[in-house]
């Protein structure tokens, strides 16, 4: 049946369109990645767009929602790490949770694998999920969502987490086609489960693929068309982090964070520089300049084929 | 005879059929048979953005030939994605991104219930049947279920099932809880098509084929089925859909017997 | 650091020594593997080594099920569909539930997601898993241990299912190192579920790789070689299941088997030439010839490699 | 000063003395930096078949160079097995798969119950710590977990943490709940180091570091610090040891500072 597969539905557009479709004010956004293929771009249009209100949605709350917070584009936190990787502070999100003075910040505190399970239950449609963490720890005593449920099979008590269903999950992947059907590898993350429990999920990719590429290797496709409403190509839109087999991590600029977030003056100095002084993420790459992308570039490294077989 | 009228079979009849009820949808949970041929040809005429998800996990198939079963290699080679059981069933699925769900069933009733388990007694069964498979989640999850079943009688449209395997909503709204779909809403056969509109409400005969009387509707019905007064005449196979299904969906006859 | 990469245990064995250590009389034995990649070759040898009292936990019980229950290696099955695929009837199976006769069988009936959540339970170390399925359904009225929850979140109940521990899972798949970590493409099934749920596990592959095979594609790795006890080169041992890019499915042998089954004289005489009548799997595929073969053999549709990138 | 003794640096002090606690574990949760370092040297000494799984997901890592973080490039290229989050935390950790967790803290107690959320109120912190991370899972799921501090002093080793973030089994156990593991079973510090025998009690001073006393370790420690009645001292770092720690395991001095 050569003409019975789909249409292939295009949901190309540009990150501005696809920010200023689907992340509103107030609105709950999640966005994931795991060290690797983290969404920065998408963070600073939502930054140049001015959106307000934000409840940000992010295991490891790194330099991307330090400089949303510092933006003031957000008012809640829901994490399980707020840290500079292992190169240091957040100084925004320090000041914020810190200090009495500017806008006060909602966090909502738990710990990875909590994170993971309300994903879990928000990408499943569960009212709750269990886990075997949390019997002990001080957590729930200050993040009341955390509750117990007991087994209707021993006399056994066991922590859950409620699901999250965010209006709106951005993750970043190596790869699309213009349906949606996208490719990731290496750290692959929670990124699936954070598209499957958002209302709408946007797709940032290092690039737009042919039909083809994706369907030779359709194993490899980590969330499919059908759960994704915009894919944006925003080559290198992860930096500072890296996307595997595309562009090595930018330590140097981890590093660097701690210093420039420690002064609020020099932070807001940073992001008028390089957020709403750029256009676009295509502009801030330019920015930066070829010299500093050649010294994270990649080598070669290619996966060896298999066969998907072919009826003779 | 209207015109344009052409002689079918009742494959080809119920695909139709089964076809246009699937206008504008974008997802469908379907099995290999008449819903496959039904989706490809809604694909081709109502359907433009239609995707057929497989229970093995399969999305986006381009199979070279018509599948033999769910899982077939060709479904797999040149698909758009191929997902792990616990994302289809638990993300896809449960998750409430199937628009309509196609299953068949040993028996059903008025309110769209299913079995697929026994007839009989479940512990001593007369004929153990092959289970409930996924058909209980797709009844669960999938906003709507179209039932296609090829024989229409006292049998299959039973007053009360041997056992309920995959409930509709009103048995579930009965135990407290809520399902995210509107359970069977089309029932299409070869007498004509059962419709319900939602959660709760009986199956009524809202078109039956040409030459097909209420009364034998009725009769082949094992309990006394309601009738909808706006009832309509189901519009034969149209020439084009016909060429469409024979020229580019099964070509080979695989399944238009 | 070189030399900081753990030594691969060896944990390549014959198929008759993997049965003889990891299955026992009495013991409960996963077999996974949704059409594609069913692991019949072990069943046979479990059939050969006259296993007895086994409980069979299998999401599809199709034909390997029904021959394990012939040749009376099965007290108990635990199981979501019952039947030859779309082909017919499992003639022995059917006998053993319909029948007062024989000896009888223990039959647990769940849904296809009822048993994934089993072993996503057991794989998990839950005491038990939520699903939105059964309400409503007689299932669990036959079945006792499908049980509800009430949610602490709102006034909801759900269901749930108690986790699942194999003795030992069995799984076919295309290809492992040595120490057993094992690349599956094509359906995936619940293979790594199953084997993360299990005490022990044994994998069955049609080939036993090199190391860097499987190192330059990492994500295709279902399986890490910590969550495997036994590796088993067995080419062609899911017959006649298929394995995606090594064989097609023997749609011929599906047919014929209700026919061979409906006869319980006819399935034991197969048993007798097929199972008993062949010292291994290597007989087996040398009984049915090269010409059989060759009528199910595929030819070549290569993934596109993708690059994982070297640090320059 | 024993035959044999080299000198060496606080690092390869505690990354030695941790390596050997790990003879014949067969894997091994391990963040970057000093556990590493330790699970690495004991792989080419006391655990031959030591495997170490990253919290990002990686199993069987293969590294061209010393990995900068959990989730650096080189440990993905070449690796076994990269597995997904869910995977990684809930069938691998959760499941059971783990011998030995490393963690560290800011805070630890005499149960080995560690504080990495905040000091002060959780509600209005001093300062605001990372968090959890999956220090917790580690804490409630591997068998057994080594804690590695460099610093031994009343600012971290407490009477009673400002907030416990990741308990050991101790206080699970009071609200009824039997995690897996045993919680923290060795703490490897400058001073020496600190063991318990399983769920419920506490850790005492095992063993000191040549030249350091049993009350020196009871002044840095903020709780009155059991010792065990056959108090060893820690075995310096053998020449062999620090051969391999520093020609194969970091030849580039990443770490070793």
């Amino acid at each position: 049946m050569p003409r019975s597969a789909p249409a292939q539905p295009d949901k190309t557009m540009t990150m501005r369109e696809a920010i200023a479709a689907h992340v509103h004010d107030g609105g709950t956004v999640s966005l994931e990645g795991f060290t690797h293929l983290i969404p920065t771009a998408a963070g600073h249009e939502i930054i140049r767009q001015g959106r307000r209100g934000l409840t940000i949605v992010r295991m490891t709350a790194d330099i991307v929602v330090d400089q949303l917070l510092a933006a003031g584009c957000v008012t809640k936190l829901v994490s399980s790490f707020v840290g500079n990787s292992s190169a240091g502070s957040l100084g925004e999100l320090r000041r914020r949770i810190e200090s009495a003075e500017g806008e006060p910040l909602e966090f909502e505190e738990y710990s990875h694998y909590g994170m993971i399970c309300r994903y879990l239950a928000g990408a499943q449609r569960l009212p709750f999920y269990p886990l075997r963490s949390y019997a002990g720890s001080d957590l729930p005593s200050v993040n009341p969502a955390i509750r117990t449920v007991t087994s209707p099979y021993a006399d056994e008590r066991v922590h859950v987490v409620p699901p999250v269903n965010p209006d709106v999950t951005i993750v970043h992947a190596q790869r699309a086609d213009r349906a949606g059907n996208t490719q990731i590898w290496g750290l692959t993350g929670i990124q699936a489960e954070a598209v499957f429990a958002a209302r709408r999920a946007v797709v940032v990719v290092e690039e737009i693929v042919a039909d083809e590429v994706v369907r030779s290797d359709p194993n490899r496709t980590v969330i499919p068309a059908h759960a994704v409403d915009a894919v944006v190509e925003c080559p290198r839109g992860a930096h500072p982090s890296f996307a595997q087999g595309y562009y090595d991590r930018d330590n140097a600029f981890y590093r660097s964070w701690s210093a420039i977030s420690r002064d609020p003056d020099r932070l807001q100095a940073w992001l008028a520089d390089w957020v709403h002084g750029t256009a676009d993420h295509a502009e801030y790459v330019a920015k930066l300049g070829p010299e500093f992308w050649a010294r994270l570039e990649v080598g070669e490294a290619l996966s060896l084929p298999v066969n998907y077989g072919r009826r003779l | 005879m209207s015109p344009g009228h052409v002689e079918c079979t009742s494959s080809e009849l119920l695909a139709v059929v089964a076809s246009r009820e699937l206008r504008a949808r974008r997802t469908v949970f379907a099995g290999i048979g008449l819903p496959t041929l039904a989706a490809s040809l809604a694909h081709l005429t109502v359907a433009p953005e239609l995707e057929i998800v497989y229970e093995s996990g399969v999305c986006g198939a381009h199979p070279s030939q018509l599948p033999e079963t769910i899982a077939d290699a060709v479904l797999i080679t040149g698909a758009e994605a191929v997902l792990p059981m616990p994302v289809l069933f638990g993300y896809v699925l449960q998750g409430g991104h199937i628009d309509v769900g196609f299953l068949g069933a040993a028996q059903i009733d008025r309110f769209g219930n299913l079995n697929s388990s026994v007839i009989g007694d479940w512990h001593a069964p007369k004929v153990r049947l092959p289970g409930p498979g996924g058909a209980m989640e797709v009844m669960a999850s999938a906003r709507e279920v179209f039932v296609v079943m090829r024989r229409h009688d006292r049998r299959s449209f039973v007053d009360e099932l041997d056992f309920c395997t995959s409930p509709g909503p009103h048995r579930a709204l009965a135990e407290g809880v809520r399902p995210l779909g509107a359970g069977v809403t089309r029932v299409v056969t070869e007498l004509g098509i059962l419709a319900s509109s939602g959660q709760g409400d009986e199956l009524r005969l809202v078109a039956v084929h040409p030459g097909v009387t209420v009364e034998q509707a009725r009769e082949a019905t094992g309990w006394d089925l309601a009738v909808a007064p706006d009832l309509g005449t189901v519009q034969p196979p149209t020439a084009a859909e016909l060429r469409l299904l024979r020229d580019e969906v099964d070509p080979g006859r695989v399944y238009l017997r």
